[in-house]
């Protein structure tokens, strides 16, 4: 197996040129130009799969950190002192400027997460069907539909959360719970004084058995319940329980 | 968990279960109660709802469902909200139900009903009146049901040459991301059947 | 008619109107009031259910409807009975697209891909489809290119009454201003320095 660094972990060049300069504390205005365009070059390259339609972007901004780092070597010109431009022009302003204004949107699509999250805890119910009451109109008038409205009113519709079907139509379905696999999964490994192999959680080759032993082993990471190691790149992953082991580095 | 945080509860779940109802068992079950504590707390409640003059819902009971309804003496009002719209545009329910039917043509009602959660008659009633929907056929099977598709009058005045042109939905669009995803599983359950 | 009625009135009324919500306006006329008056009642009754502790649902104002949803915390109990058919939650690049129409419209695609760096079709097409954002006009000049805005599903979906309510757009302040003194000094020198 082949390891590539998908580019999908980024939103485009401007997304991966900040991840660099937060990765490497650099002053967003003041950009060594040389130790960014090195590394912006070094992850493209381990970015083996370029996609056809995105990679150009990705190309674009590498010629484009070059030539700034290129004009900055240029000995700087003595140049005509003038009363409305007193400065010389920084090559890299222009790129400043837009990762500034990406960052800014970037942060504001964070809030509007936290939007979405807050809203989704929300539940409502459908209008009730009104009709009994109103006389059907027999008006020579046209009925009036917006595409949007109707694709408003639909996006509505799949967003409403809906009470499920009593449990007798619901035999034929297993329902398995992360809550219930957690507690499967911490007694497997505390039953044993060794570290468990990741595989060893995943008994039952079913997507959705799969799916919830996976979350399973993710919520319990995130309440720090068991600790996951592995030791090298592609080595087993072995999991064993956090209970009665100091971490390392903790008093 | 305190009497008050119990009423809250059973209030949100009948709220969202709306015209759908919920069993003695479902409250019992989310409220972690037995079944004669849930009862009890429904007929508290019930009582409650019923006596409040500031209270426009009532719990009902049909079909061993509780469900919350609008007290009858507010039906003169809800008339009003009926006939408020203007008789030329159309209701949520009624875009709603006509955006499964040209999404999901031909349909049966039941179908619909079972996206939209609610009983859905009248929405129909309405469509098929204004000539936005009609019959496209019959159901095999037993009870062969309608079923219902739109109308060219419905593509008229979307402006729309067929119905290929509909907006795609964001299912559709989102289809691509869902297969990478199972290809995931895919790949892991490879890994983990070449490690057994 | 008493306030207890009024109340009644307006809990059934908006029971009825579920999702689809309620207008001040057609509260107002439901209730034969004045603006203000309507006003006035909707915030006493808000109030009162959110500080009722015995009661699960609240009175949540998206895009300036009043509408009946339950309150956060009950989240966790219906999450127990209830499915969630619900799409999923927006992408990164579906957020970012969204945040840049919410905050520059009108704005066309262009525009959008200026900021973000990166050819935005997929995320402009899915927000279309999700009815997040419509066209609202075409942009002057040559090209005529399409110009985007948000929708009312979109005050909805994020939980807002209107527009003004999105969180402010984050600037680095802090940051930006001492460095932009920094910067200021430091060209001045340079400038100075060349001078001499």
């Amino acid at each position: 197996m082949e390891y590539t660094v998908k580019l999908d972990a980024f939103e485009g060049p401007l997304d991966l040129l900040l991840h660099l300069i937060q990765g490497l504390e650099i002053d967003i205005y003041d950009i060594p130009m040389a130790d960014i365009s090195e590394q912006y070059t070094l992850y493209i390259k381990a970015m083996s799969v370029l996609e056809l339609n995105t990679a150009s972007e990705y190309l674009v901004m590498a010629a484009t950190l070059m030539s700034i780092k290129s004009r900055m070597l240029l000995p700087k010109q003595d140049e005509q002192w003038e009363e409305d431009q007193p400065f010389e022009d920084d090559p890299r302003e222009e790129l400043v400027e837009k990762l500034i204004e990406y960052r800014k949107y970037k942060k504001a699509a964070t809030d509007l997460k936290e939007k979405e999250s807050e809203r989704s805890l929300h539940y409502t119910k459908p209008p009730e069907d009104l009709s009994t009451f109103s006389q059907p109109v027999e008006t020579g008038e046209k009925t009036q539909i917006d595409l949007h409205d109707l694709i408003g009113a639909f996006n509505k519709l799949m967003r409403r959360k809906k009470i499920k079907k009593p449990m007798s139509t619901r035999i034929t379905r297993q329902e398995i719970s992360i809550e219930k696999r957690m507690n499967e999964i911490l007694t497997t490994i505390k039953s044993h004084k060794t570290p468990r192999s990741f595989s060893e959680l995943f008994p039952i080759a079913e997507k959705p058995h799969m799916v919830v032993s996976f979350l399973a082993v993710l919520e319990l990471v995130k309440r720090q319940e068991i600790h996951i190691m592995q030791d090298h790149n592609f080595s087993e992953i072995m999991v064993k329980s956090t209970e009665g082991v100091s971490l390392v580095g903790q008093p | 968990m305190d009497s008050h945080k119990q009423k809250a509860i059973v209030e949100g779940l009948l709220f969202t279960a709306g015209d759908a109802g919920l069993s003695r068992d479902q409250i019992s079950e989310a409220l972690n109660l037995s079944d004669s504590e849930s009862t009890d707390l429904m007929s508290t409640l019930q009582e409650q709802y019923m006596n409040d003059d500031s209270r426009g819902i009532e719990i009902a009971v049909f079909a061993e469902k509780y469900q919350l309804v609008t007290k009858k003496d507010l039906s003169d009002y809800i008339k009003l909200l009926a006939d408020s719209p203007s008789p030329s545009s159309l209701t949520q329910a009624g875009l709603e139900t006509l955006a499964i039917i040209a999404y999901k043509q031909p349909v049966t009602r039941v179908q619909i009903e079972e996206v939209r959660g609610v009983k859905t008659d009248g929405p129909v009633h309405t469509l098929l009146a204004r000539g936005l929907i009609k019959e496209v056929g019959r159901n095999e099977g037993a009870g062969r049901a309608i079923l219902y598709g739109t109308t060219d009058e419905f593509l008229d005045y979307l402006g729309l040459k067929d119905l290929s042109q509909l907006p795609p939905l964001p299912e559709d669009l989102e289809e691509d991301e869902k297969e990478d995803s199972d290809l995931f599983f895919e790949s892991l359950k490879n890994g983990l059947e070449q490690k057994n």
